[in-house]
């Protein structure tokens, strides 16, 4: 039952803050509950057989254990980055010593919510998680009370709750087909073993409207219009968070209904849908990319990027690029909140988000220079690093299904965004350092963040663990629909 | 994920593989015993030592990239062989220009690897594996439309990295960059890479299909190689001179490489393997030479400070040891007998010419006779080249104040030099045994066998008995060379001479100032290729009345026609469209909102074409 | 391989014995030009053995080294000279020489004169003197243009003979139309290379129109001796390839003496030839001498096409 | 039956037509009595405890506390002026008009429902969503934006409720949760918003581009 230390974690740190006064405190309290979560989901991953189920509520099949362990490493690492991030911002007099609880209060709210997503049985309740971590994280993003932030923070909640009301418009229609067939129930099982007799017509508007709801959760273009904004105005660790999971739970509940819509009408509606939006997304990200001055937007529509890169390899499906997506879901979750990190301490010691205005990173902090590099070239998929290997996968997967244009488009795409990418930041990590400037000594915990994730995103291209490769394989198998 | 690449850490030691790595290692071991002396002084030891971690990543990548034999750990160990690289030539992190240089190579390699990736997968598609040899299987079955679309791929992926032209760009400014010994490799080495990939996957695994490849790759050589001398004459920064050379070396190289895919699908087998050797050893030369004069480059920059030839000269007498060896090496690569790129050069040419011979389209002979043409007019200027080099850096007297305190290399540095300068020697003179050698290497990457072709029977001489009755015999030029030499001098060179200053034509005394320039020296050059160059002019006048000029600054440059007409036009596209795209994203809630709505909107109204 | 060696052997006798000759004859040729064109000119002019004379003279002379010299400018007159002289034991004279091509070939005699041509540009930017520098740089302007002509040339003949082994180049039977343009394309380049008037003029030593002789300003003496040698050497080495190429020695059967006859009135013709030229035609300007050498490149490029035609 | 949906149209009508915070809110406060009746009537139909428990939470949240909460916000930062339209009344009735057509053809093209009944309700709640979405997009102040939000749920909940006879019950109960927590957190940020920029005009909130 050591499932349960999960939910209960997140709980009893959210309620820790109204005992505990002070945030150095709760920041290592949280790091270690969250060490906690990790460790234990391991062990259970390891250990138990899947799928396992709790009293109707909860159903753990290897999809979601995927997704929970990607989970629980981002939340680790955010939560270990935290401690210092949080104490700065507090000895600095930029948010006072309430605030930085009601922050611990608000992020385990945020991370109790996405853990949720996966494992409720109930695909109204995943709905209803779902919304739930919208409600949670846009205080964090208005954390700053900054105009520019209560601005980020009302377009992401506004947009995303449009989004989500179409999504529970899916849900009905879905809903509305099983009870046709006689299965008045929004159980997934159910709905799947269902799905062969559906109406496709509903299932196919049904799946239109979940795809552009939940999308605009996941941030595919054109819906991503809120994600730049809050993740930018967000404060940074959130930042990890909102890019490294939450558009991958949106993505989560998508791949769902995306089975119980293969079961009823044929793969080739929704990997069309999928290689569509993928494109789209890749383009206008590249777009922005190319002219983009701030350097947690750049960050914000890379990761746009990469949800059009996951969706890409959903959408050529096939063992290969099913496996390459999922793959990428842990990989760039694992990069991108090691690069927001990084943004974070670059945008804090220079105290400007203008990359024009940063020069010589390497010289001034090295150690979150030379990290910064290299989660770079991962991201930008360069080898040793795990990126490069799940875009591969869904190369080869764009080449074997033979759709050329597609895989062309695609690596334009991923080359210019390569060039783009490299430019601006080479400016600013190289170069000369403010005269005036001191050499940075980062803290322990925050270099243990680092090579955590470090470690992670090599580790992940040099060699494939045997348990994630078997959770991969069988969640493949249930998206497959077997 | 393995399971998919099916992985296997497979190597592949065939004559070819074997014939690289001598190649790689002979010019690292060079680099490496130089950059003792070069790096001693300049930089910290925490940065020398990120060197050594970085040079030894680098050459263990380039000896994966030519030993292995599995398509995706090629791939892998192609792109570690960019990064390491791309981290070598911003080696001098602080300098703008190296960013700007290092970030130029990358993009342009990457662009290069895409190519390749895209190659290899639509390989891969008919052949379920990355493994060379059932690739090579697969490449027979595959229809040759799919085999066209793979080679122009490939090409163009191995061209970027070789620097054929349209694609040479950041030769000129990656190699400046980096440190002496890093471009040595870089130029010596690393762009040697390109022509393997081609060898391997075009000649070897794909097989060459149709005759247009052939002509096609001919064509791209020949122009690289007049592109790239003539951009090296005008150009007076002596790396990046250098650099330019690569392009032309590299075209020389191409042109035997092309000559042979022609004979193979013309199949004559002996002809195609002929003119491989020719490829080879002018690679193999290249290696050596072109490592040499950027190890001398490097230390003529770290004596006088400054890579400019217009503010050298007379160093001859200052650093000895390195002006004979920059000698050597521009002896070499100007294809003088009896060194090692005449030797090279001329097999290009007999290629040329026997081809022509026993070839039977009358188009084709004509063509060859052109390339002929081509060969030796770059022989020509690249000569001319090197006249201006060498003397503007190292003879008459010295053109600025710089030059005084210079001072000869360090000794690690004069051993590496004077190595390169014994293998510059050992292959122009050892030609007959390297040609045996090369056909071996030749023959196992055409697959065509030779044992019935009596290739270089002798050990002194070359004796291509396949293809024509001539020979050529470097060890009998040396010898009647320096006989005659040797003789005259001992006979009739004791002479009874003095001293006197240069005729001054009656001017006070001659001062640098009256020497002739770099500038002046390639003038008759840049106006005969105007038509290329487009060369303008920069004349400031300082007046100090109507009829009184109190200084007059001339200056000249030339246009970059392929940044111009290339790749400025397509970046400004780029930028172009994602200006346009911005528009989109306004900031106003309610456009956002809109999105959704029309998105929704449309995928129902065409929900049934999905 | 026995044989070869064998052949070896008694061909590269010949060999010595026609270098010889013809170094001994090469000053000649040049005094016989410099006769043709006084008479032309209506003068008496010098003798024909001037050269000889001059040679001598300057052979004994005093000699004067710029103090800004380096090793390079005193080392070049004998690598000079070598250069020629290994050119002219390559050059085919009067023998079919069915071995000739043991040391190289053809083209081995373009690139050896390249190296000679290169240490001389060398050793006139060595001075310091801006003649010297500006000597080098037209040299070598003009010879790599004039490069891809002889290549062409050469390539014509040899597509004619089928192999580009000298001697059986020059044993081939018949005069082909071909043969006769490269022929000529190969006297035009033999003109620029030669520095003889359109494009560069001996005679004077006047400063901005000197190319060759620019070059050598500096050198006095004993040095000059040996630069003017190799010039007269690889002049008559010019010669006798563009006469083994017009007036093929074999035409009927290998007499020898009458090879001799045939070649010696083919050098005289040429030198004949030339020296009208240069009397009847004004020097170019520089970059003139570009369309002169463009020209000689098409008649090797007309000559190619018409022997692929199989004139 | 159609009672009530007519009037939950009209209402929607009404909203799009109205000039001023009170009277959106008002309109919306009877939109949803329409809307607690039409559960009631289902309720009383089918004899479910389930969906009167539902039709109470409705009554309660929807039509008693919402609308209460949002006209205390518009009292506290006393703007009952206009609401801020992009589009003026009529045009947009006109609009709303067009969606209304657009959702009855889709109903009935594309998704070809058997029972009569169904084709009418789903035409209705697919035509009020849709009128939720233009208030959202073409009303500027964040208030309407909320209103709009809360109307695309009605409409949500009466679809669900007339298709399928509403969701399983808890679903209803967390959905309704989740709606109120929303629209508390919306109400917060308007707070927020009102501070920082003395207005909740939330077209000129595009400091955030590109």
């Amino acid at each position: 039952m050591n499932i349960f230390c999960i939910l209960i974690v997140p709980v009893v740190l959210a309620v820790l803050p109204a005992v505990i006064k002070r945030p150095k405190t709760l920041g290592v309290l949280n790091a270690v509950g969250y060490l906690l979560v990790l460790l234990g989901f391991s062990w259970f991953i390891l250990k138990a057989t899947l799928p396992v189920s709790f009293f109707k509520l909860f159903y753990i099949d290897s999809l979601s254990a995927f997704f929970i362990f990607t989970i629980s490493i981002v939340t680790f690492a955010t939560a270990l980055f935290s401690i210092d991030y949080i104490e700065r911002d507090v000895t600095s007099l930029l948010i006072s010593r309430n605030r930085a609880r009601a922050y611990y209060t608000l992020f385990n709210l945020f991370s109790l919510s996405m853990f949720l997503v996966p494992m409720a049985t109930n695909l109204a309740m995943v709905w209803v998680a779902i919304e739930m971590t919208t409600l949670t994280s846009a205080f964090l993003v208005g954390f700053y009370n900054t105009k520019a932030s209560v601005e980020a923070a009302w377009k992401y909640i506004i947009i995303c709750s449009v989004g989500i009301i179409f999504a529970l418009f899916g849900t009905i229609i879905f809903y509305y087909a099983a009870s046709n067939v006689g299965v008045k129930s929004l159980n997934w099982l159910d709905m799947v073993s269902a799905g062969k007799g559906m109406d496709k017509n509903l299932i196919k508007i049904a799946f239109l409207f979940i795809l552009v709801g939940y999308g605009t959760k996941a941030g595919l273009a054109p819906m991503h219009t809120w994600l730049p904004d809050a993740h930018s105005q967000a404060i940074s660790p959130i930042s990890a968070l909102l890019s490294g999971v939450l558009l991958k739970i949106a993505i989560y509940a998508i791949l769902r209904f995306a089975v119980i819509t293969n079961k009823c009408v044929g793969v080739e509606f929704s990997s069309k849908l999928f290689v569509m939006f993928g494109l789209v997304s890749l383009g206008i990200s590249a777009g922005f990319i190319i002219i983009q001055k701030h350097m947690k937007r750049l960050l914000a529509y890379h990761s746009i990027e990469h949800m059009g890169i996951i969706s890409l390899g959903l959408g050529f499906g096939g063992v290969i690029g099913a496996y390459g997506a999922l793959f990428h879901v842990l990989n760039h979750a694992v990069t991108k909140s090691l690069m927001f990190f990084g943004a974070a301490n670059i945008i804090k010691k220079y105290k400007k988000d203008n990359m024009n205005m940063i020069k010589g990173v390497i010289s001034s902090m090295p150690f979150t220079g030379v990290m910064f590099i290299l989660g770079m070239f991962s991201l930008i998929g360069m080898p040793p690093f795990s990126i490069f290997f799940s875009e591969l996968l869904i190369l080869m997967a764009g080449f074997g299904k033979g759709l050329y244009l597609a895989s062309g488009l695609y690596l334009f795409f991923i080359v210019i965004i390569f060039g783009a990418v490299l430019y601006h930041f080479s400016n600013v990590l190289f170069g000369c350092k403010p005269i005036d400037m001191a050499v940075e000594k980062e803290c322990t915990s925050v270099k243990i963040t680092f090579v955590f994730l470090f470690i992670l995103m090599t580790a992940l291209g040099i060699a494939m663990p045997g348990f994630l490769n078997r959770i991969l394989m069988s969640s493949i198998a249930i998206l497959q629909g077997v | 994920m393995e399971n998919f690449f099916n992985i296997k850490l497979s190597f592949l030691f065939d004559p070819l593989s074997i014939f690289f790595i001598f190649t790689i290692l002979a010019v690292c071991l060079a680099s490496g015993v130089y950059s003792i002396g070069y790096l001693k002084g300049k930089h910290s030891s925490g940065k020398i030592t990120y060197n050594w971690f970085l040079f030894i990543i680098f050459i263990a990548s380039m000896l994966i990239v030519v030993t292995v034999s599995n398509a995706i750990v090629f791939l892998i160990a192609w792109e570690i062989m960019s990064l390491v690289s791309y981290f070598l030539v911003i080696f001098d992190h602080k300098e703008p220009k190296s960013i700007q240089a290092g970030a130029i190579y990358l993009i342009m390699t990457h662009i290069g690897t895409a190519f390749i990736t895209a190659g290899f997968l639509m390989m891969h598609k008919y052949a379920n594996s990355f493994d060379f040899i059932s690739l090579k299987e697969a490449c027979i079955a595959m229809p040759s439309d799919v085999k066209n679309v793979v080679f122009l791929f490939l090409l163009v992926g191995f061209g970027t990295k070789s620097g054929i032209v349209p694609l040479h760009i950041w030769l000129p400014y990656a190699h400046p960059q980096a440190p002496s010994h890093i471009s040595s490799i870089m130029s010596g080495v690393m762009i040697k890479t390109g022509i393997y990939g081609i060898i391997r996957f075009i000649i070897f695994i794909l097989g060459v299909d149709s005759i247009w490849w052939g002509v096609l790759v001919l064509i791209l050589a020949g122009i690289s190689c007049l592109v790239g001398v003539i951009y090296a004459l005008m150009e007076h920064d002596i790396k990046k001179l250098l650099a330019y050379h690569s392009v032309e070396n590299i075209g020389i190289i191409l042109l035997g490489v092309g000559c042979s895919m022609v004979f193979l699908e013309l199949n004559m087998p002996s002809l195609a393997v002929f003119s491989l050797i020719a490829g080879l050893y002018h690679l193999i030369n290249h290696a050596v030479f072109k490592g040499l004069l950027f190890l001398c480059a490097g230390s003529v920059y770290s004596a006088t400070g400054t890579r400019d030839i217009e503010k050298m000269g007379g160093l001859i007498k200052k650093m000895p040891i390195t002006a004979f060896a920059f000698l050597i090496g521009a002896m070499a690569i100007s294809a003088l007998p009896p060194l090692n790129g005449f030797v090279s050069e001329w097999l290009t040419l007999q290629a040329f010419f026997v081809a022509s011979l026993t070839g039977y389209m009358a188009g084709l002979k004509i063509f060859f006779g052109l390339c002929a043409a081509m060969l030796a007019l770059t022989g020509g200027l690249a000569a001319a080249c090197f006249v201006k080099a060498f003397g503007m850096i190292f003879l008459a007297m010295p053109r600025s104040g710089k030059i005084e305190d210079a001072v000869e290399a360090a000794l690690s540095m004069k051993i590496a030099m004077l190595f390169l300068v014994f293998l510059t020697f050992a292959l122009g003179l050892g030609a007959g045994i390297m040609f045996k050698l090369l056909a071996v290497v030749a023959s196992c990457s055409t697959g065509i066998n030779i044992g019935a072709m009596n290739f270089g029977l002798n050990n002194f001489m070359i004796m291509p008995g396949a293809v024509s009755s001539i020979s050529l015999s470097t060890p009998l030029i040396a010898l009647i060379l320096g006989v005659i030499i040797i003789g005259v001098y001992l006979g009739l060179g004791n002479n009874k001479s003095r001293k006197y200053s240069t005729w001054d034509c009656g001017y006070y005394k001659l001062e640098p100032r009256n020497e002739y320039t770099a500038t002046g020296f390639s003038k008759p050059f840049r106006i005969a290729f105007n038509f290329f160059l487009l060369p303008y002019r920069k004349v400031e006048k300082l007046r100090g009345s109507l009829y009184y000029i109190k200084s007059f600054k001339y200056e000249t440059f030339t246009t970059p026609v392929f940044k111009k007409y290339i790749y400025y036009p397509l970046i400004g596209a780029v930028l172009h469209t994602a200006k346009f795209m911005r528009r989109l994203q306004p900031g106003s809630i309610h456009v956002y909102i809109s999105y959704i709505f029309i998105t929704i909107l449309m995928l129902i109204i065409f929900m049934n074409r999905f | 391989m026995q044989i070869a060696k064998s052949n070896l052997q008694n061909s590269t006798v010949t060999i010595h014995v026609e270098t010889l000759f013809i170094i001994i004859i090469a000053p000649l040729v040049s005094g016989i030009i410099t006769k043709i064109k006084n008479n032309l000119r209506m003068r008496k002019g010098q003798v024909i053995f001037q050269p000889y004379h001059n040679l001598i003279k300057l052979f004994y002379k005093e000699e004067v080294i710029s103090e800004n010299t380096s090793w390079i400018f005193r080392i070049t007159p004998f690598i000079v000279l070598a250069s020629v002289i290994l050119a002219a034991l390559l050059a085919p004279v009067f023998t079919i020489m069915p071995y000739a091509g043991h040391i190289g070939d053809f083209l081995l005699i373009i690139f050896i004169l390249a190296l000679g041509r290169f240490f001389l540009a060398l050793a006139g930017l060595d001075a310091g003197s801006s003649f010297g520098g500006m000597g080098s740089s037209r040299e070598m302007f003009l010879s790599s243009l004039a490069e891809p002509a002889a290549i062409l040339s050469i390539f014509a003949v040899s597509l004619n003979a089928g192999t580009t082994n000298l001697g059986v180049i020059f044993g081939l039977h018949d005069i082909k139309l071909s043969s006769i343009i490269a022929g000529f394309s190969l006297l035009m380049v033999a003109i620029a290379e030669t520095s003889r008037i359109p494009i560069d003029n001996q005679e004077t030593h006047l400063e901005l129109t000197m190319i060759h002789e620019a070059m050598v300003l500096e050198y006095s003496g004993r040095s000059l001796a040996f630069i003017e040698l190799a010039s007269h050497i690889k002049q008559i080495v010019f010669f006798s390839l563009i006469a083994n190429i017009l007036f093929p020695a074999v035409i009927l059967g290998g007499n020898i003496i009458f090879n001799i006859a045939v070649y010696i009135i083919g050098i005289l013709g040429i030198s004949a030839a030339v020296g009208f030229i240069e009397v009847s035609v004004a020097k170019m300007r520089l970059f003139r001498a570009v369309d002169f050498l463009a020209f000689s490149f098409v008649l090797g490029l007309a000559a190619v096409v018409i022997s692929v035609m199989g004139a | 039956m159609y009672i009530f949906l007519i009037g939950i149209i009209i209402m929607a009508y009404s909203m799009v037509t109205a000039k001023r915070m009170m009277s959106l809110i008002a309109s919306f406060r009877i939109q949803s009595v329409f809307l607690f009746l039409a559960t009631l009537f289902m309720a009383m139909k089918e004899k479910s405890p389930e969906l009167y428990i539902v039709a109470g939470l409705l009554l309660l949240l929807k039509v008693i506390l919402i609308p209460n909460f949002l006209s205390n916000i518009v009292k506290k930062l006393k703007m009952n002026e206009g609401i801020g339209m992009f589009l003026n009344p009529l045009v947009s009735l006109l609009i709303a008009v067009f969606l209304t057509y657009l959702s009855y053809m889709f109903t009935t093209r594309i998704i070809a429902f058997k029972a009569e009944a169904q084709v009418i309700s789903f035409a209705v709640s697919l035509s009020v969503t849709m009128i939720g979405l233009f208030i959202m997009i073409f009303r500027m102040k964040a208030l309407s934006q909320v209103i709009g939000f809360l109307v695309m749920e009605n409409g949500l909940f009466l679809a669900a409720s007339a298709l399928a006879g509403g969701m399983p019950f808890f679903v209803e109960i967390a959905i309704f949760m989740d709606v109120f927590v929303s629209v508390i957190i919306f109400g917060m940020f308007i707070y927020k918003i009102n501070k920082l920029f003395t207005h909740i005009d939330v077209s000129k909130l595009n400091t955030l581009r590109r």
